[in-house]
């Protein structure tokens, strides 16, 4: 009790906290005033991100996504770069393993691979080409973003529809099953949910991401050039190149969410009209993390965890999702802003003031 | 005297930081019709106390009192209202605006809905005559050089109607010509029945111009001194609390092989038309070459063209006799250029990296910093270390980030960086500027002894004195080219003033 | 706030002699229960079903694909004897949990898989387009005639070609201007194809692009409010019930809430159609015309009507699918 | 020339709401405040214009209730706004943050009351009464051109006066040259006296209103209704006519025609008979790769230097 009490004396964590809490009573407030009872609610989406191990394994199924938009965003953050295109990233990377997973015949292991990396590779140079177009025409990554998240959206619907659609439905032939990266195992184990490989990919993703960023040489001219890029230059960093290596990066990872998706949930890729949005939370997560590895990490977790279980919260106390959206927009909010929360917990303030 | 004859008092202005109190119990009392110096080391208190007065900060404790009645001065609004005006030691103009529209911004004249800018126009032209402020209204603040934005900046105030002038370090940035205009203008100023507040770290402007100096040691004010009545040694004594020496000891100089030559060196500026034009002189070992000029006539280019950070269009470097034409920077600094850069925020610091994370900045990808691509924290952090100890780098630790250190310390990361890369040739520009006397000597003290250490020395400053206390050789740039060569022993101060506007006396030679 | 579940005791009205009480769940497609359109109907039959027999209904609203299969399972789990997915975009998933949960049934709309568990409805949408294609054909007085779609995906490419052969038969002169706006949810962009094609001449469209329709009866209406007269052909539900019959036409109705009903009553009574498809044609009144069509439509052309709805009933028309 | 008025007239539709939701856009970042939350302020205001215009419609206003629904939106978009100007001026909350958190709270918190006002309905009632076309006298007799363009939506007509406004106010007012200022050196701002924090706070909210707009017009020209996916993706293609039309209100209208031309255009082409050999996709995706083209052949366009920046008087 005494430590986790020294835990929260931080201003670092105990905003984060604060900010936690005061959503989700936000979100309480909102309930009773829309006649629905808060309590079940919360209860029901508790019970529904641990209620089973189904509902634990799917639940880091949806974690698996936001974590890696979250790293995808923040290691662009982290280069002094703005990636909004995270969403076509993984449009690109989940066209990469469809048509590696669909058109090549290869070993278990081997397709499944290839199918990975090469989706991620395509996510990668999705992104390279965003910096690619910053670096050369100095065009606002923005811009450039928005853009290639519905060019992508296109040139994926156009290939699936022209070579690898499945007659008479509105999405691509199945992937062959030695491109799958499910753990047959245990997806077992979990009462059926969607487990894949993705979630040791995430973890190494998030330990790559520490790495790479805070003890490499690499992630040290990324840091720099997103500091101040005239005193990269002058240390003799190529701008350029790290800009693109940087949305390289963040390309990749938003590949992988796209071949996560396709080889590990849902073996083939619809033609939707819209991207799928994570990108855009990824936004979210990546700013309640701080943009480091532990926060991505931990943010993620929050955001899948209340996603997840606000469907529990519509079938077990009849509560719109969208109230839950409410909270996480809240919670995001407050430790975006963790003025407002010390100004009505003036408590807070008197104690982070002094650790400062 | 009477009390109307005080415009400005200060009583028992009391500033607390997070870790400092940047004023202590400051009092103060400024005179009409006076120029008052106030002077202290870096981080003395000096800009914060100004803040307060122009209403940017809220003193902690304390009273101001103008023409006797108190004010609480909480925006600057008030000050503005109260007669007071500043020139910010970092200008505060908006760059793509025009001349009139920052004079204006905030007491815009209107004609209807619209700004009278013809009006404005006038009232600017008005006042810079009358004050011999020679400024271009219509002209853009990013179009103009810093001493003419500096007058904009006088404008600006006298627009709003100031009695009362602070000017922080407005001489840091001007050359020696722009600085003698400066003072000039102060003079008439006063003569204009204004009172002064000038902060300065030159003890000779303050001897020139200053009436009284009020000396500040860490937030505490030492003493208040009629400068008619004291020397630039006593005035420096009580700044820094200790003897201190002005003239930097050095040995005469022995220079060997010719390290660095630049031939027929051609480098585009930054609109369109060249900013070097066939420049040739060369650097040897053991020599400090002064660069000598008035800002703007091409010695950013050629610094930016000797480091590779700016393409050069013809022309040829050799270092040690082989070509570093249009190398990147970085084969340029293994090939043993170290660079104190100009501008030390935009390029010599990463300001949100720690000390020990500034100290690698060129050398971060080297074996021995980085061993397989991770960066070695251990080898790292005891560089780091060791460079604080020798520079008397004063932080709080190495893990503090440079933007909350003192300008003179940030200077000193950096110096120390490209010192400690032992370089064959060192290119310090502006190395000194902004700094405290204390400071600056040690700065001085560091390049006589890697000139000493047989290295090739290359300096680049608009301070006069400072040229002619360092340097060995003096080469004069005017609008691109070498107008004159000398050294410190041969020349005099007015000589080189005239070469620097362009006047080929000094015996003309290129190379 | 409206609940989504509605498990109040039915009226007790007779009726319901022999037929069990069951909990039936369903699950939408991608969008709401209250779309006006299938997933609409599909709930309207449930409550429909709730009121005459005291089933126990409720619905889950997927917001991703990846939600489908917990919200399935979620009815699955709960007890539910029968869940329903309103959309062949859920085949998938049904297809999997069917296999999975071989105790539980299932009913899909708008799909063909063939799974013991599982009763899936499907429409012959064409055969419907072809109707409300002789009614565009015998109508229109441009002799243009046009049609907006969603995407361009197999269901849609279903309603395009019966209607151009409805066309075709009774007015080969016609010309079929076709617009795709590759989207189901933006009103805007069905309002602008709509005005490009009524601007080229046409004076009927035929939608069959969801919420994008909506803009094709926005734009049908503005024009009409200024004095021009063109009309829109509506799909899925009656949609001059929604957008009025100055500019409705007629509408192409596809009767999910019937085969939701019907299937849903069957299991109660033990007749549970697993492991087959239901493919409701003209013939087994799955398709139709609106009944509000005499409205607007001549008497001569429903005439017509009549006669190919007979011929289509008795084969003599195979209506292609693309 | 039939193809051509076509053309211009569907640009004309299509880009009045990114005129709207760009000069918003452009206003609150030229007074340095980065506003990626236009798509939220543009659902909000097709949320208020059509719940209000509902109402307005149900107590017997007729034609006047679009209008009222229009401004409507404008005033009761105050209610995000504020958020977003309390947290990155007040509060120095990251400003591309703080414009995410707008868009997940916009859109869920007006989905969540239409389903709570309309009985679980997913969307708003049909609107009776929206906006027609209007001619304008004499100049829409002009042949060709007089067709296209002055027989346009009022609320087209309404968004080029506002940006004839706001230019006028930009570049010709004091108010306009503060805020300049405040974007471009907000400490010069406040040296010279001005209040840096209320004009960022003005501009904001002001700047949420204007955005509101753009998504009524969507409600009240094309849509006649709202419903969850009204404004799908609309607010961050304004946003990028903001960057492209060098936040300058002339070129963010220009940079919005423009758009919306290339929407228009995709409509145009797949009438036509030989499109029938491209593939749709084609058409969908040219929108976007004009833009993109463009951009990269006109290039990189200046932002107000503070634009990001929460205005701290101690920061150096
Ligand atoms: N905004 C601030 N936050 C925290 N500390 C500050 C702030 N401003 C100044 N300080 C601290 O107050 C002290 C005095 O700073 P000040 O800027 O007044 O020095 P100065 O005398 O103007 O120095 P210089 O000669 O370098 O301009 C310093 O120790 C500095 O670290
Ligand atoms: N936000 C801040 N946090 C901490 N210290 C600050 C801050 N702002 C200013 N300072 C302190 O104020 C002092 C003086 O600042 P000032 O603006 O006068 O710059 P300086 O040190 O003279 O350097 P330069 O002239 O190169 O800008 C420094 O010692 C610095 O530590
Ligand atoms: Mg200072
Ligand atoms: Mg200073």
């Amino acid at each position: 009790m005494d430590k986790l009490y020294k835990g929260l004396k931080s201003e670092s964590l105990l905003v984060p906290f604060v900010a936690i809490i005061v959503g989700l009573l936000l979100g309480a407030i909102i309930m009773i005033i829309g006649g629905y009872d808060p309590i079940l609610a919360y209860q029901s989406l508790i019970s529904k991100i641990f209620g089973s191990s189904y509902d634990i394994g799917e639940a880091i199924r949806t974690i698996i996504p936001l974590v890696m938009s979250g790293l995808a965003v923040g290691i662009a953050f982290r280069s002094g770069l703005f990636n909004i295109g995270v969403d076509g990233q993984i449009v690109m990377g989940a066209l990469g393993a469809l048509i590696i997973g669909t058109q090549l015949s290869l070993p278990p292991i081997l397709h499944a691979t290839l199918s990975v990396l090469f989706g991620a590779l395509l996510g990668g140079l999705w992104g390279a080409l965003i910096g690619y177009i910053k670096a050369k025409r100095g065009i606002n990554e923005v811009i450039t973003s928005i853009m290639f998240n519905f060019i992508a959206l296109y040139i994926s619907q156009f290939f699936i529809r022209l070579f690898m659609a499945q007659a008479g439905t509105q999405r691509s032939e199945m992937i062959k099953e030695s491109a799958s990266i499910q753990i047959g195992w245990l997806s077992q184990l979990m009462g059926g949910a969607r487990m894949h490989w993705g979630f040791v990919l995430m973890i190494l993703a998030v330990i790559f991401y520490s790495v790479y960023l805070n003890k490499t040489k690499w992630g040290y001219e990324l840091r720099a050039v997103g500091q101040s890029q005239h005193a990269a230059f002058y240390a003799g960093m190529k701008v350029p190149n790290v800009v693109v290596r940087a949305m390289f990066i963040s390309g990749v990872f938003g590949g992988l969410i796209g071949t996560f998706e396709v080889l590990g949930v849902f073996k083939y890729v619809a033609i939707s009209s819209t991207t799928s949005g994570i990108g855009f939370d990824g936004i979210a997560v990546a700013i309640l993390g701080g943009n480091t590895a532990l926060g991505v990490l931990l943010s993620g977790i929050l955001v899948g965890a209340l996603t997840y279980g606000s469907q529990g919260m519509s079938f077990g106390a009849d509560v719109p999702g969208e109230i839950i959206r409410m909270v996480i927009g809240f919670i995001i909010f407050f430790v975006a802003a963790p003025g407002i929360v010390k100004t009505f917990f003036p408590s807070v303030k008197k104690k982070s003031k002094k650790e400062a | 005297m009477t009390t109307s004859d005080i415009v400005l008092e200060l009583k028992g202005i009391t500033k607390r930081f997070p870790g400092v109190v940047a004023n202590d119990s400051i009092s103060f009392q400024l005179k009409r019709g006076e120029i008052h110096a106030l002077l202290g080391e870096n981080g003395a208190g000096k800009s914060t106390l100004m803040s307060i007065v122009f209403g940017l900060y809220q003193p902690d404790e304390g009273e101001i009192y103008v023409n006797g009645q108190p004010v609480v001065m909480d925006n600057p609004n008030k000050a503005i209202e109260k007669g007071i005006g500043m020139v910010h030691q970092h200008f505060k103009l908006v760059e793509p605006f025009t001349v009139t529209e920052n004079i204006i911004l905030g007491m815009e004249p209107k004609n209807g809905a619209k700004i009278d800018i013809k009006g404005a126009s006038k009232k600017v032209k008005e006042l810079s005559e009358k004050y011999g402020l020679d400024v271009d209204p219509s002209a853009t603040i990013d179009s103009i050089s810093v001493g003419m934005q500096q007058r904009v900046e006088i404008i600006k105030t006298l627009y709003r109607g100031a009695d009362t002038l602070i000017f922080d370090e407005p001489t840091a940035v001007l050359t020696p010509q722009e600085i003698g205009e400066l003072l000039e203008i102060m003079r008439r100023l006063v003569a204009e029945g204004k009172s002064i507040i000038l902060i300065t770290h030159k003890l000779k402007e303050i001897m020139e111009i200053a009436d009284t100096c009020t000396i500040i040691r860490r937030g505490k004010v030492i003493e208040s001194l009629e400068v008619a009545r004291s020397n630039p040694q006593e005035l420096a004594e009580k700044m820094v609390g200790k003897a201190v020496n002005f003239k930097t000891e050095k040995q005469k100089a022995t220079p060997k092989d010719f390290l660095l030559d630049v031939k027929d060196l051609v480098v585009a500026g930054e609109k369109g038309r060249n900013a070097v034009k066939q420049l040739s002189f060369s650097l040897r070992a053991g020599e400090i070459v002064g660069i000598a000029g008035v800002d703007g006539n091409g010695q950013t280019e050629l610094i930016e063209a000797l480091t590779g950070m700016r393409p050069v269009q013809s022309g040829d470097i050799l270092l040690e006799g082989k070509s570093i034409v249009n190398q990147s920077p970085r084969t340029i600094s293994e090939a043993g250029i170290s660079h104190i850069p100009e501008d030390r925020h935009k390029h010599g610091l990463v300001l949100d990296f720690s000390v020990s994370e500034n100290a690698i900045l060129q050398t971060y990808y080297q074996k021995e910093m980085s061993p397989n691509g991770f960066i070695n924290k251990k080898a790292m952090d005891e560089l780091s270390t060791r460079l604080v100890k020798e520079f008397d780098i004063r932080t709080p630790g190495i893990e503090t980030k440079v933007r909350s250190m003192s300008g003179g310390n940030q200077q000193k990361v950096i110096i120390a960086r490209e010192i400690e890369r032992n370089p064959n040739v060192l290119i310090a520009a502006q190395p000194t500027r902004g700094l405290d006397v204390g400071a600056i000597e040690f700065v001085h003290k560091q390049l006589i002894s890697q000139r000493d250490q047989g290295k090739g020395v290359l300096l680049i400053s608009f301070e006069l004195e400072e040229i002619l206390n360092v340097a060995d050789r003096i080469l004069v740039l005017f609008d691109g080219e070498v107008v004159g060569e000398t050294t410190p022993e041969t020349t005099s101060d007015q000589e080189l003033g005239l070469m620097m506007a362009g006047k080929h006396e000094g015996g003309s030679m290129n190379g | 706030g409206q609940k989504n579940n509605t498990n109040d005791t039915g009226t007790d009205n007779g009726n319901n002699e022999g037929v069990k009480k069951l909990k039936v769940g369903m699950v939408t497609d991608l969008g709401s229960v209250n779309d006006k359109s299938f997933n609409q109907s599909a709930w309207e039959a449930l409550q429909q079903l709730n009121k005459d027999y005291g089933f126990e209904v409720k619905y889950l609203e997927p917001k991703t694909d990846a939600d489908v299969m917990p919200n399935l399972l979620q009815f699955v789990k709960g007890g539910y004897d029968l869940t329903w997915a309103t959309a062949f975009t859920l085949a998938d998933a049904i297809t999997q949990l069917a296999k999975e949960n071989p105790d539980a049934k299932f009913g899909i709309v708008d799909s063909d898989i063939v799974v013991p568990n599982v009763a899936a409805v499907s429409f012959k949408e064409q055969e419907g387009a072809f109707l409300v294609g002789v009614i565009a054909g015998l109508t229109t007085k441009t002799n243009k005639i046009g049609f907006v779609g969603g995407m361009e995906i197999p269901v849609i490419k279903r309603f395009e070609a019966g209607f151009r052969e409805g066309i075709k038969a009774v007015n080969p002169d016609a010309k079929l201007i076709v617009n795709y706006t590759g989207l189901f949810n933006r009103v805007d962009m069905g309002k602008s194809a709509a005005s490009t094609i009524y601007n080229d001449g046409a004076d009927i469209i035929f939608h069959a692009a969801g919420l994008t329709g909506n803009g094709v009866f926005n734009e049908a209406k503005e024009r009409n409010s200024k004095g021009g007269k063109v009309w829109v052909i509506g799909v899925d539900k009656d949609q001059s019930l929604t957008f009025g019959d100055d500019v409705t036409l007629t509408s192409m109705i596809k009767k999910v809430d019937e085969a939701v009903y019907q299937v849903s009553k069957d299991l109660a009574e033990g007749n549970f159609p697993g492991g087959k498809v239901t493919l409701m044609g003209l013939k087994e009144n799955g398709v139709d015309i609106a009944p509000t069509s005499k409205k607007n439509v001549a008497p001569e052309v429903l005439e017509k009507v009549e006669e190919y709805r007979q011929k289509i009933i008795n084969g003599e028309i195979v209506v292609p699918e693309k | 020339m039939e193809v051509i008025g076509n053309l211009l007239s569907g640009m004309l539709v299509f880009s009045t709401p990114f005129i709207f939701a760009a000069l918003g856009g452009l206003i609150s970042e030229r007074s340095g405040v980065i506003n990626i939350g236009l798509e939220g302020f543009m659902v909000s205001g097709a949320f208020f214009s059509a719940i209000i215009a509902y109402y307005a419609e149900t107590a017997g206003l007729g034609a006047l209730s679009p209008w009222i629904g229009l401004l409507g939106a404008f005033i009761f978009t105050v209610i995000f706004s504020i958020i977003h100007a309390l947290a990155t001026i007040k509060y120095k909350a990251n400003q591309v943050v703080s414009g995410v958190v707008i868009n997940i709270l916009a859109a869920s918190t007006t989905f969540f009351f239409v389903k709570m006002i309309f009985q679980g309905s997913a969307e708003t009632p049909m609107l009776a009464n929206v906006f027609h076309k209007v001619r304008i006298p004499y100049l829409s007799d002009i042949p060709f051109i007089g067709k296209v363009i002055f027989s346009a939506y009022p609320t087209t007509y309404l968004a080029i006066l506002l940006v004839i406004v706001i230019f006028f106010i930009l570049f010709k007012t004091p108010s306009g040259l503060r805020l300049r200022a405040v974007g471009e050196h907000p400490s010069a701002a406040d040296t010279a006296g001005i209040k840096v924090n209320r004009i960022r706070y003005t501009a904001v909210m002001l700047s949420g209103s204007l955005a509101a707009l753009g998504g009524a017009t969507i409600v009240l020209t094309s849509n006649s209704n709202f419903a969850f996916n009204t404004i799908s993706g609309q607010g961050y293609i304004a946003l990028a006519a903001v960057i492209f039309g060098k936040w300058h209100p002339v070129g963010a209208m220009l940079a919005a025609l423009f758009f919306g031309l290339a929407q228009a255009v995709k409509d145009q082409f797949q009438i036509l008979e030989f499109a029938a050999k491209i593939p749709t996709e084609f058409f969908y995706m040219l929108p976007y790769l004009l833009t993109l083209l463009v951009l990269v052949f006109t290039g990189k366009a200046r932002a107000p230097k503070a634009l990001g920046e929460p205005y701290d008087v101690g920061k150096r």
